[in-house]
């Protein structure tokens, strides 16, 4: 919806006039800066502190200034956007079902895609846990409530198992203290997204687990720009990030932490990519569409 | 000649000129404006507003979690509270048996305080693993931090006369803990000691990091899936469970407040 | 019997104030002597110091045969505060505790807290502190709280630890000064009996030149942190005594002669 | 007939039994042993030691990190405390107009406090959006909140003579409160103050909610991330900070407490 | 010129004490009286009682034509207050701030707190406290912080306070029981040459009989919270006012005979 900002047009415009040097006409309702926020992505958490590589590039693609905010809550991230304080997002899967659900026009800009984005279950090797089925009875770590691969993620694989999440497994959100408390035994399995995985193998290499069930891939972490801003500039962001799609991912990566990405690619984005999450809070209980 | 009115002393100056340098730098990072402030408040009622009326349809559950939090927070503090008060008389420049002693103290109890509950939460876990146990060290350990230093203080800005008195009668230093510094100080000491209790239950969060549950967690999963209506209903309650331990410290404050 | 010998004593304070400038006396053992003085000439801040709460910036105290300035260790000090009785100026009892217990509380030098607290505390001792309360006339208000007597009550009261104390010596700050005049008698002629009975030395601090020359067998008299009398109180006169109280001019005009005239 | 040693009043009586079955209860679901605790005194170690040495890697990130949370957070505190001393006012038994301004303010105190900072960070968001200034607003509510209490706390602990002296000479409340109230308030009012500085940077993870970085974003990331000497290097550069302004609360309380 | 009116004035504290017993009092505009009482005999809380500082709990009071128990605003309390100069027992400075600070809050019932800040108070007004600092002889410790002095210094920075309130009545609570004996007479002839000047009613407490007769133009005397003796200075034997304090026991067995004596 760009109508409303009709009324300050005259303004805009002015405005607009005095800073139109380069680029072409058509912009007066365009704002000044973009307003960006990335939610705490699982796994960018790196992004979260050294943003300034990734946001010049981005400003360069975009070709306008942008405001960078490391957001580390999520609810925060979606009612940012319901109240127009923020215009574009880079969310994970999971917030990306809640601002849907709570802004309902909101624009898919790009989504990233990551090698190896989904969730797993570990057991100790010696552990007399071998399938999914197995876990009935049991307790098991995950991460924080919201979660992608170590929450919605997991418990719909549990869901779809047919265990009943609330009474068949005693569920234990641990935050980062899931790793240790898998590693002393006081939970018996840890569902986690295969990175983490990945990385507790090396860091304890004597000891030994097992993946006992891996889910399907999760949907791309995705940029998600405000109904707010005017649908030019929307198409028009749409198009320079994927245009520019490695540079863009070069300056995620010039960080040196977010390993996760090295096999990323920038790929478009649609709704449907999403049907499943949404249907996994659903199968939790929880009402997204409410507001 | 009025002796007191001369020139503050180069620490006096540095303190305070370095602290307006950074309120000013501060200040002006802020990009503050009273037109931004207004302009949102309507959102900022829509949203409160929003969140009317509390959802009570989960209120047993919270209920039960509360309950659970209140007793992990009572029993953690209990053991901080009873912790926190030989730390605070080893670091109080007038109890200290040693001023490199209190030194010590001192920055013990600080580095408690620094120390994030996440990684008391870590290493509790590490050490004795999940649940309520953990939990209730961590809230210990708070407890001391918190505690320690604020009996610490008023240990300090105690009237000297009455300990004076004590010390006269040739009294060991038990005799002056006992005799004048806790019976003066205990309207203090209950105050924070029942907030530090208060606290217990408002950062339980930590209890949910070490598997015990509690009303932390109920709360920021509610907050976390935007069920405001809920999380209201939650705050709620905890106001309640507040308002109760706040009217005990005050009822039990008066009782010993001379002349209240 | 403590004797009290002090030479060249001086005081300053951290503000620059000087209480006492070269003090030098000498108190004998089983004496009683009278402090005298104008307001400010120093004479809290004597006591204060033999009793260590403030340390002496020069010269050599002694009491009973220990140096309080060579005090290194706690124990030290508190046996030594011990066997002095001291009774202060402003009182000073524990507010938010009974009459009773702050009485118990003087027991603190020769008993362990929890033989003193009120509501364990042995019978022997409930009755001595009992005992005490009632030489000073405040048997009736043992159970209130000590922030509920009259300012006179009080200063019984802390007299009353003080009895409690047992002490070998007996410093009192203006014992009665918020007395009236026959509680202030009744409780002099305590003080000195008790002095007498036990052999005690007693040394008081007063503003009545009557009650001083009643009670004292010697008078100091300070002015401005120094010693302008020092004598015995079948020799002197009066109209001496009121010298001690001059303006500052006068003092400075009839300085060297009270030097001359009084000795020190 | 001493009487202080009347039977205690049954509030007394239900208050202590009811915290003493509260914290039996809560011990007796502790599952607490100390073969669990000394067990796990080894791991303790090993992971306390895992993270020595601190890494110095990203010292100077850290170290702006932390410059900007303490601009925050001191502007923060510093709205925060002068709008806790009227409230503590309002508030406090001995200077409220009248007893039901003071239960409100209490209560508003209260309720300040409860509201977790999570939802204050999203109510300013929404009414200001991301950014330091949020979070100076989220500070400053905390600061109420804490301040607020342990303002009015030791407002109503004050002796009463030396504020009756002032009221006696027919001084309006602003005398009373400005010529006595505060200048015997002050040792505990700095360091009740310079504490909530000190929370508030210990507590600045709130601003990472609200996008405004700091610290708090960086210990989180290091925490998350496992690097834990990373995490160390933090918690002691907190540990600086915090015991620095510490050493401020005690420079300037020292002038103010009697016969210091 | 205020009056004084009581009329079964009783009052118990929350403890149960009965402080003051149905009293019945008339003090005429002018009058200097003084009060005499044994300690505990309800003095202090007579004077609280007529500053409204304690509630009497019983009778009529009215003082300068205002009854303390009917105020029902602030306002009508200070500016009450604000006409009554009242020296406490206890001195009760502000401590840690400094002796002129002090002193110029003794006008804060007539200046609002920016102008007797004691760093922007107007040079008239700092005049004025320095003033009153010098007629009670503590010029000279004016920059000291409050709780840098002896006792008998803070009462006479309280009575240097209380004169710069510029009262029109002056209600003194033992105001020289710290002083020594010259100080004393000085402040108690300060205080009468001021309500002399100023046509003002002045009570005073006080434990000295001598300066009580001295100063006094009518003596109240007080036992167990009711009036014993009220009569002129002229017409008062000095062994009436032994009677004043004597022991509970002999004090009951005097009573009726005090009341016939005496009448109130
Ligand atoms: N804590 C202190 N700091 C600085 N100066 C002080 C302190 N206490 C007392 N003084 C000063 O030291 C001097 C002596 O004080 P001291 O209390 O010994 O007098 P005093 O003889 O007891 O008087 P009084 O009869 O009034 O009790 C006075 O000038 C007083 O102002
Ligand atoms: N706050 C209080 N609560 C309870 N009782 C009190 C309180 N203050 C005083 N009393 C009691 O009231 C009685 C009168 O006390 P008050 O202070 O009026 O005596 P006073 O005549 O001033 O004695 P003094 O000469 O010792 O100052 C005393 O028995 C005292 O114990
Ligand atoms: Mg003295
Ligand atoms: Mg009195």
């Amino acid at each position: 919806g760009g109508e409303q900002e009709g009324d300050d047009q005259e303004a805009t415009a002015q405005q607009a006039e005095s800073e139109e040097t380069e680029e072409e006409g058509d912009r007066e309702d365009w704002p000044d800066e973009i307003r960006f926020a990335d939610t705490g992505v699982e796994g960018m958490e790196e992004l979260q502190r050294q943003f300034e590589p990734f946001q010049e590039e981005l400003e360069e693609t975009i070709g306008m200034d942008i405001e960078f905010f490391a957001v580390t809550d999520r609810t925060i991230g979606s009612t940012a956007m319901e109240y127009d304080q923020v215009d574009v997002l880079l969310a994970g899967p999971s917030e990306y079902a809640q601002i849907k659900s709570v802004v309902p026009d909101t624009e898919l800009l790009a989504g990233i895609e990551r090698d190896e984005y989904h969730a797993a279950f570990i057991a100790h090797e010696d552990s007399d846990i071998g399938t999914l089925a197995d876990v009935e009875g049991h307790s098991i770590a995950m991460k924080d409530p919201g979660s992608t691969s170590g929450h919605v993620g997991p418990s719909e694989m549990l869901i779809d198992e047919g265990i009943d999440v609330d009474e068949d497994v005693d569920i234990q959100l641990l935050d980062d203290a899931r790793f240790d408390a898998f590693l002393n035994r006081d939970v018996e399995v840890l569902a986690t997204g295969i990175k983490d995985y990945h990385e507790m193998v090396e860091e304890h290499e004597d000891e030994g687990f097992r993946i006992i069930a891996e889910g399907e891939t999760l949907p791309n972490d995705v940029f998600v720009a405000s109904p707010e801003l005017p649908d030019d500039l929307i198409e028009n962001m749409r198009e320079s990030i994927l245009e520019n799609d490695e540079a863009l991912l070069d300056s995620i990566l010039v960080t040196g932490e977010n390993d996760k990405y090295v096999e990323g690619t920038f790929t478009e984005a649609s709704d449907e990519d999403y049907d499943s999450m949404r249907n996994a809070y659903e199968e939790l209980g929880l009402d997204l569409s409410e507001e | 000649m009025p002796k007191r009115f001369k020139l503050p002393s180069p620490a006096t100056i540095i303190i305070t000129i370095g602290g307006l340098i950074l309120f000013i730098l501060g200040l002006g990072s802020m990009e503050i404006s009273a037109d931004r402030f207004f302009s949102g408040i309507v959102n900022m009622f829509h949203f409160i507003i929003g969140a009317f009326p509390p959802d009570l349809e989960r209120f047993q559950t919270a209920l039960v979690a509360m309950y659970e939090t209140f007793q992990i927070a009572l029993v953690g503090t209990v053991f901080g509270v009873f912790l926190s008060l030989p730390i605070a008389l080893l670091a109080s420049r007038n109890t200290t048996p040693h001023p490199v002693i209190g030194y010590v103290a001192k920055g013990f109890i600080s580095l408690l305080r620094t120390v994030p509950d996440l990684i008391w939460a870590l290493i509790f876990v590490i050490s004795v693993g999940l649940g309520p146990f953990p939990g209730m060290l961590t809230i210990m350990m708070d407890t001391i931090g918190f505690c320690g230093r604020f009996f610490s203080e008023r240990i300090e800005e105690m009237e000297k006369g009455p300990i004076e008195a004590v010390q006269s009668t040739g009294s060991n230093q038990t005799g002056v803990i006992f005799g004048s510094i806790l019976p003066l100080g205990v309207p203090s000491f209950v105050g924070t000691s029942l907030f530090a209790v208060e606290k217990a239950i408002r950062g339980a969060v930590v209890l949910g990091l070490v598997g015990a549950g509690g009303i932390g967690v109920e709360l920021s999963v509610a907050m976390t899936m935007r069920q405001f209506d809920e999380a209201l209903m939650m705050i709620l309650l905890i106001l309640v469970v507040v308002i109760i331990v706040e009217q005990c410290s005050t009822y039990i404050r008066k009782k010993f407040i001379a002349n209240a | 019997m403590f004797s009290v010998t002090m030479s060249e004593v001086t005081k300053v304070y951290p503000n620059g104030t000087e209480a006492l400038k070269a003090l030098d006396l000498n108190i004998g053992p089983g004496e009683h002597v009278v402090i005298l003085g104008h307001n400010g000439s120093g004479k809290s801040t004597l006591f204060r110091c033999m009793t260590d709460f403030e340390n002496i910036t020069g010269g050599y105290l002694e009491i009973g045969g220990k140096v309080p300035a060579s005090f290194k260790k706690r124990k030290e000090r508190s046996t030594f505060r011990r066997n002095i009785g001291l009774v202060f100026q402003h009182y000073h009892l524990t507010h938010n505790l009974s009459v009773l217990q702050n009485v118990l509380f003087g027991a603190l030098g020769r008993q362990p807290f929890r033989k003193v607290c009120a509501p364990i505390a042995s019978s022997t001792l409930r009755l001595e502190a009992m005992n005490a309360l009632e030489r000073v006339g405040m048997e009736s208000v043992a159970g209130n709280g000590a922030d509920e007597l009259s300012g006179g009550q009080k200063q019984r009261v802390a007299i009353a630890r003080m009895i409690m104390q047992r002490p070998r010596m007996i410093m009192a700050d203006e014992p009665i000064a918020s007395l009236d005049p026959k509680a202030g008698k009744e409780i002099m002629d305590l003080l000195v009996s008790i002095c007498r009975e036990n052999q005690l030395t007693f040394i008081s601090i007063l503003h009545q030149m009557d009650i001083a020359l009643e009670y004292g067998e010697r008078i100091i008299g300070l002015n401005q942190g120094e010693v302008l009398i020092d004598k015995g109180v079948p020799h002197i006169q009066r109209s001496e005594l009121q010298k001690l109280y001059m303006s500052p001019k006068e003092q400075k005009a009839k300085w060297n002669e009270g030097l001359v005239e009084y000795g020190v």
